[in-house]
């Protein structure tokens, strides 16, 4: 059973169709890429499954449950959580705090007034968070703050902030888009280690297939918005149709 | 814990108290005098709350040059000005109760809140005996009931609004100023003889109090000489702009239009409607008028041109030729250049009133001035013979109908005196339904500590 | 009708004024990212060219009259005018007449000056700061210029005509075949409006068709690009601060015999022009003389009285509800661009 | 202490103690000095001190938190202030009922204003707020006469007849807390200094602690920084399973409910309420006070909230003779020139030196008062750095 199976979705913009019967299975535990060209449809489809858009038609059910026309921050309650191409984070808080947010975010929900107590007195979110930062090797940064760091320190923070809520679902959106090739290779070791250790199902939309074939375990092609193959990495490499895609694009 | 509620910094101003280093806490309650503010011996303070910033800052800068002259008059400096022309002969310029007369200023920014933080400053920080000054009804209002919460005299500056002795009225608070019901009482008659009793009128009215006790009161007493009102419309206190409330007024079958605005209200709505041509337009087979109840010569110079030939009413005008008003602008004008102010001369007869009312009572204590200022008659303070009645702290004396003047001789001289309204046509009874009705009461005179 | 046409005229009157303010103000903001406070200020500058004007032409010496007596009895002093001195009575009188007009003239180098000390020795240095820091210190630049003006000026307003030659009102109707005096039109009320139309015209024609226009209309879309293309966009910042204050200085001068300047008339325009702004969208200049009309004639409608009995006082809070229903439905307001201001 | 850390346990001793000693502080001159024109140890004006320092507090919580800047927040501190006089009116001359009114009702007003307000933001926010404070202040001062008084506003009066314990013998009727009159003082005579204990200064100060010490709580806490998060990236609060607008509402009617208090402090300490105190000058004047003093540091609000009403209060008081008195030991000519070098900045100029003021502090202290301090302190703390190496702690905010 697929923990995310999007169902026929269509999504149009004015005349353009951006997304066409989409059809797509992820299944627990597994790193799930979605690639294609410009213009495939990528991130119309991730913004659909994280509930910033509504599709015109389809179905899309997370783990049992459909998640259209649910708000982004109840579908992150329901286990789904989102790595932006640039890494979304709260510039102006420390570290740590950016750490606490989603730490008060599963423990407490969408909104508590907890506006008494004292953060210090947190100490299972402390604990939890510094575990955390630990596991990505930042924990001598935690009083810096934010926006000090390097682009690289900020991706690995995300991931933190993302994974420290245990998701069921990890959605990454080009996680080393414009980074250098060494930070690029740091995240996919990043990205293995979280995959080995923590066994957190993963969908990711990249460009860089370096990437795609050092993490997916099954790719799914999006053209046109519709899936063109699904198959596992070995297989898409030689498919022929991959191929016109992609040297369609390259042409252009 | 004192049940002083408010503090009496006389005593210690004029170093009564020198004391031991450490002197034991001191229950000023306890003191002997009995009231708020018991002036030291050598001293008394009066505060002077006058607009200082915003749009009334002009009117309060005369005001506050009115006040100056008068403590110098008090205190025997000058030419003495109206303390010579003045019926009660109680000042002899040394001071009030031989105590030197000394002064705190302060701003209102005609704004309520504002003043009475100005006004408890002076009472709380400065010993103030006595509060006067304002160029609004709302902050008349509230200063006065804030002096008869701590013990203090009220005497008001300019406030027209039926309500500072109206509905509003306090034991501890005086109104020299007139109202809009003098306004009424006096201007009616002068608009039949001039303008006839068929006509219909169409009110324009500032939005808020003292607009509405004047609408009301013009509009009874013009409905009393035969007029007809067909419309009244009322406008923003904000509204600078009031075209669209003057262009309607030409076609909607009135032919005098009743300006009840005041200040830059005033200024801007007379200057639209005289745009607008309503100055020369005809209806209903008649001149078209225009008619602005309340006149301040310092206003009317801020609306220029328009209003030549404007009817309206003022408390009190510098080319009045009686001795009080004569030696009143003489000593004015040889100090500051200029003449004063309806305001500076309601501001300067009020601090001589008090002056005098405390010399004749001789006491401080704010209830025997007031007892003193009740039903007091009085003369040679211009407008007549005055009385300030008993009943609700007001004045009654001439009321001055004035027209806008077509060939002013000076930048000064822009109001015609059309006619003096003698004191018995704007009395009325204390309970009038525009004052409040029965229910209205001045309460008990409060000495405060 | 006749009384719905009137307040059309009143609308796109005052919508004009509006819109004229709202212009310069979003010119500011477009062009620089600055929220100027001052902007109310410059205006009220811009009515005292006018009253400053109009006393220098006036300024005169005093000759003792021996025929008459001023208030204290002496000797009262005839003013005689130096303009009537050099250009004999008629010419003398006519000059001191048209000042309104004339200021026009005098308070365009004026008002740019001004900008330019002004974008040169302050709001340069404040282009990076928060917001919050903008707003205050334009707020205090706002107070000091009021009170420098009440220091000479006083605080009452000062009456300043428009000339003889436009006095009086043009019978509207009568060309829409309506009898006599039913839609009377002062006439300095109907050159306020052209004049706006000119000018908002201009200052669009200049944006659209010039090159220098072309480079700050860039910039206001996006900053840093032009900036990256090696552009001295600063200069031109300048120059716009100037003419954003020159357009509101010259509104000021014409708005002076509407009405009657005082030191404080910018503060009562502020908040209302930033609302025009606001529901224009932040940014867009067709968005700000747009809504600049819209709140204009609306506001005279509201004013109506059929209307105030109906709904006793909507007069007072008209303009405030139109921006509350116009930014609720649309949410960066008429013509507003995406994230300018949202955060 | 109190569950604050060591810092902040500091901070708010320093808080209690200048609040405590406020009449000794505010009172440096001796009585009838040229110098006790600068005395602000006054019941009224230390009273505003404590009741504006809530009230930018209160916005403080919002705005340097949240950085929604609410331009209308002046209409919850009149419309707590209208509840207040009611209940006085019509209720109890006890102060407390009225407090709690002024809290509920400016709580639930600014629920509602804050609701439809926050769906823009920025700018939109700004004049979404204004606007419906602009509408309550021109129907509180024209339309809604009947229920605010109009220009005039509303005062107790003889003809009041509370529910319980109003005056039987036709007098005006007092504020009181269990019938301790808010007027009542204590005066300490030191030589020739007069110190001034107020009641009612005291219960608005304790008041006034109350809401820094929640002040202190609310950005200790966890929900303090949910709402700095709200400042910094709303994107990633929706996808970190956050509602930011809901955390900004409650900020909103948080802020709302000190400014009712401050407002219903207002009614308690002097009962009069006039529909000024909503005009869109006093909704810029709490956020200058914040700007100024330092958005988003505790202390700074109530800095910017002292400093402005020390101006106006102080400043505006002096006049051309005291000024006369003050120079009189130079020569007459130096004197005059003084006076008319000095004068156009105090008493009707009040206005431009506060003016000049807020440029002078923008300009050259960007983080606002507290910057200001904290500089001082930096330069104190090098001197002594030099001796104790580790004598210096990171100043407070």
């Amino acid at each position: 059973m697929a923990l995310l199976s999007v169902k026929g979705v269509n999504k149009r913009f004015g005349g353009l169709q951006a997304l066409g019967d989409v059809n797509l299975d992820v299944a627990e535990n597994t790193c799930h890429a979605i690639i294609g060209p410009n213009g495939a449809g990528k991130s119309t489809l991730l913004n659909v499954l994280v509930g910033k858009l509504i599709p015109d038609s389809g179905s899309v059910v997370f783990d049992g449950q459909s998640v259209l026309g649910r708000k982004p921050h109840e579908i992150n309650q329901m286990g789904i959580s989102r790595v932006f191409q640039t890494p979304e984070i709260f510039a102006d808080l420390s570290v740590m705090e950016n750490m606490l947010i989603p730490c008060f975010a599963k423990r407490d929900g969408a909104f508590r007034m907890h506006a008494i107590e004292s953060v210090r007195h947190e100490s299972d979110m402390i604990e939890k968070a510094e575990a955390m930062l630990d596991e990505v090797k930042m924990l001598d940064k935690r009083e810096m703050t934010a926006s000090s760091m390097s682009r690289g320190d900020k991706r690995r923070l995300e991931m933190a902030m993302c994974l420290v809520q245990e998701p069921r679902l990890l959605l990454l959106d080009e996680p080393t888009a414009g980074m250098a090739r060494a930070d690029t290779e740091n995240t996919i070791e990043l990205l293995k280690t979280i995959r080995k250790e923590r066994g957190v199902t993963m969908a990711i939309i990249e460009h860089d297939m370096n990437v795609v074939f050092s993490l997916a375990e099954r790719i799914t092609v999006l053209a046109q918005g519709t899936p063109l193959v699904e198959d596992t990495p070995d297989n898409i490499k030689g498919h022929p149709k991959v191929r016109e895609a992609y040297l369609g694009e390259a042409q252009v | 814990m004192s049940k002083s509620n408010f503090t009496r910094r006389g005593v210690l101003k004029t170093g009564a108290v020198a004391g031991a280093g450490m002197a034991l806490p001191q229950y000023l309650r306890a003191q002997e005098s009995g009231f708020t503010n018991a002036p030291g011996a050598s001293e008394v303070t009066f505060g002077f709350n006058v607009p200082q910033t915003g749009p009334y800052a002009d009117e309060g800068a005369d005001e506050l040059r009115a006040y100056e002259l008068a403590v110098e008059h008090i205190n025997g400096g000058g030419d003495g000005g109206m303390l010579n022309t003045f019926s009660s002969k109680a000042l002899d310029g040394t001071g009030i109760l031989g105590r030197e007369l000394k002064y705190v200023t302060g701003d209102t920014q005609t704004k309520s809140d504002a003043a009475r933080a100005s006004a408890r400053s002076m009472i709380e920080k400065d010993g103030a005996i006595m509060i006067t000054g304002g160029s609004s009804s709302g902050v008349a209002v509230a200063v006065q009931a804030l002096c008869q919460e701590a013990g203090v005299i009220f005497m008001a500056g300019l406030t027209h609004s039926n309500d500072t002795t109206g509905k509003d009225r306090k034991a501890n608070g005086f109104r020299h100023f007139f109202n809009s019901y003098m306004t009424g009482a006096a201007l009616a008659p002068v608009l039949a003889a001039q303008y006839g009793t068929d006509r219909k009128a169409y009110h324009l009215t500032a939005d808020y109090n003292w607009g509405y006790t004047t609408e009301e009161a013009i509009r009874a007493s013009t409905e009393a000489v035969g007029w007809e009102t067909v419309n009244s419309v009322k406008t923003p206190l904000t509204q600078t702009d009031f075209s669209s409330y003057i262009a309607p007024v030409l076609n909607s079958g009135a032919d005098v239009l009743v300006l009840n605005h005041y200040g830059g209200n005033m200024v801007n709505s007379l200057t639209s409607a005289v745009q607008f041509g309503l100055r020369e337009a005809q209806a209903n087979g008649q001149n078209f008028e225009i008619v602005v109840p309340l006149f301040s010569r310092l206003m009317a110079r801020g609306a220029g041109e328009n209003i030549k030939g404007i009817l309206g009413s003022t408390g009190w005008h510098w080319s009045l030729q009686d001795e009080g008003s004569q030696a009143f602008v003489r000593s004015f004008g040889t100090k500051y250049g200029f003449p004063p102010s309806q305001a500076a001369h309601t501001c300067y007869v009020q601090t001589l009133l008090y002056a005098d009312a405390v010399t004749r009572a001789g006491s401080f204590a704010p209830c025997a001035v007031a007892e003193a200022l009740e039903d007091f008659e009085f003369d040679g303070m211009g407008n007549g013979k005055t009385l300030y009645r008993g009943a609700d702290h007001q004045c009654f004396k001439d009321v001055l109908v004035v027209k806008g003047k077509e060939n002013p001789e000076s930048e000064f001289d822009l109001l015609e005196i059309v006619e003096v309204t003698p004191v018995d046509q704007v009395m009325y009874e204390p309970d009038h339904p525009q004052m409040g009705g029965a229910e209205a009461t001045l309460g008990e005179c409060n000495n405060g500590a | 009708m006749d009384q719905i046409i009137v307040q059309i005229l009143n609308g796109l009157d005052k919508g004009s004024a509006y819109a004229l303010i709202a212009l310069g103000l979003t010119l500011i903001f477009g062009t620089l990212g600055v929220v100027n406070f001052a902007h109310g200020a410059l205006f009220m500058l811009g009515s005292f060219c006018a009253v400053i004007l109009s006393r220098l032409l006036s300024s005169s010496h005093e000759v003792a009259d021996p025929d008459r007596l001023d208030f204290l009895g002496n000797p009262a002093m005839n003013k005689v005018f130096y303009v009537q001195d050099i250009f004999g009575e008629a010419a003398g009188a006519a000059i001191m007449d048209w000042a309104v007009p004339l200021a026009i003239l005098f308070s365009i180098p004026v008002m740019i000056g001004v900008g330019f000390i002004m974008e040169r020795g302050l709001i340069k240095h404040f282009y990076k700061r928060p917001h919050a820091d903008q707003i205050l210190v334009t707020f205090g630049l706002a107070i000091v210029l009021q009170e420098i003006i009440k220091y000479f000026f006083g605080a009452n307003p000062i009456q300043t005509p428009a000339p003889e030659a436009f006095k009086g009102s043009l019978d509207f109707g009568v060309f829409l075949g309506y009898e006599a005096n039913a839609i009377m039109y002062p006439y300095w009320r109907l050159v306020y409006f052209f004049f706006s139309a000119v000018i908002i015209a201009a200052v669009f024609a200049f944006l659209q068709f010039t090159t220098f226009g072309m480079v700050v209309r860039a910039g206001m879309a996006d900053r840093e690009t032009v900036g990256l293309l090696g552009i001295d966009i600063d200069k031109r910042f300048t120059f716009m601060f100037g003419l954003a204050a020159a357009v509101a200085g010259v509104a000021g001068v014409m708005y002076a015999p509407i009405v009657a300047p005082n030191y404080h008339m910018g503060m009562d325009f502020l908040v209302l022009s930033f609302v025009v702004v606001v529901v224009g969208g932040m940014g867009s200049l067709p968005g700000a003389v747009a809504a600049g009309f819209l709140l204009g004639i609306l506001e005279s409608f509201a004013s109506m009285p059929v209307v105030v009995d109906i709904l006793p006082g909507i007069n007072q809070i008209i303009i405030y509800l139109v921006a509350i229903v116009i930014l609720l439905t649309r949410p960066r307001g008429l013509m507003g661009r995406k994230g300018v201001m949202e955060d | 202490m109190l569950g604050l850390t060591k810092q902040d346990s500091k901070l708010m001793l320093i808080v209690i103690g200048l609040v405590v000693f406020a009449p000794f502080i505010l009172n440096p001159f001796p009585e009838g000095s040229a110098m006790a024109q600068f005395n602000a140890g006054y019941p009224d004006l230390m009273q505003r001190f404590v009741i504006f320092g809530i009230f930018a507090i209160g916005f403080n919580l919002l705005f340097g938190l949240t950085g929604y800047l609410s331009f209308g927040h002046a209409a919850f501190l009149g419309v707590g202030s209208y509840a207040a006089i009611w209940s006085l009116k019509l209720i109890t001359l006890n102060v407390l009922p009225g407090i709690v009114f002024a809290i509920i009702v400016a709580g639930a007003f600014s629920f509602v204003v804050g609701y439809v307000s926050l769906r823009r933001s920025g700018i939109y926010f700004s004049i979404l707020t204004l606007a419906f404070a602009q509408m309550s202040y021109a129907l509180a001062y024209s339309v809604l006469t009947p229920i605010t008084g109009g220009e005039t506003g509303l005062q107790i009066k003889n003809t009041d007849n509370p529910l319980i314990g109003g005056p039987t013998d036709g007098s005006i009727g007092r504020a009181n807390l269990f019938g301790a009159e808010m007027g009542n003082s204590f005066e300490l005579n030191i030589g020739s200094w007069l110190f001034t204990f107020n009641l009612g200064y005291y219960i608005a100060a304790a008041f006034m602690l109350v809401a820094f010490y929640l002040s202190i709580r609310i950005f200790r806490s966890p929900f303090g920084i949910m709402l700095r998060a709200v400042k910094s990236n709303q994107q990633r609060m929706n996808y970190t399973g956050l509602t930011p607008k809901r955390y900004t509402l409650s900020a909103f009617v948080i802020s709302g409910m000190f400014a009712g208090l401050a407002g219903g402090l207002m009614v308690a300490m002097d009962t009069q309420v006039g529909p000024e105190r909503m005009f869109w000058t006093a909704s810029g004047e709490v956020v200058i006070m914040t700007i100024l003093g330092g958005a988003g540091t505790l202390l700074g609000p109530v800095l910017g909230a002292g400093f402005i009403k020390y101006m106006e209060n102080i400043v505006s008081k002096i006049n051309k003779d005291i000024l006369h008195e003050w120079f009189a030991f130079m020569p007459d000519g130096l004197e005059d020139a003084m006076v008319a070098f000095v004068y156009p900045f105090i008493g009707k100029g009040w206005h431009l030196t506060l003016g000049i003021m807020f440029m002078l502090v923008v300009i050259f202290l960007p983080g606002g008062l507290v910057e200001g301090g904290q500089r001082i302190a930096a330069k104190f703390r090098r001197t002594k750095n030099a001796e104790t190496p580790d004598g210096a702690s990171k100043p407070a905010e």
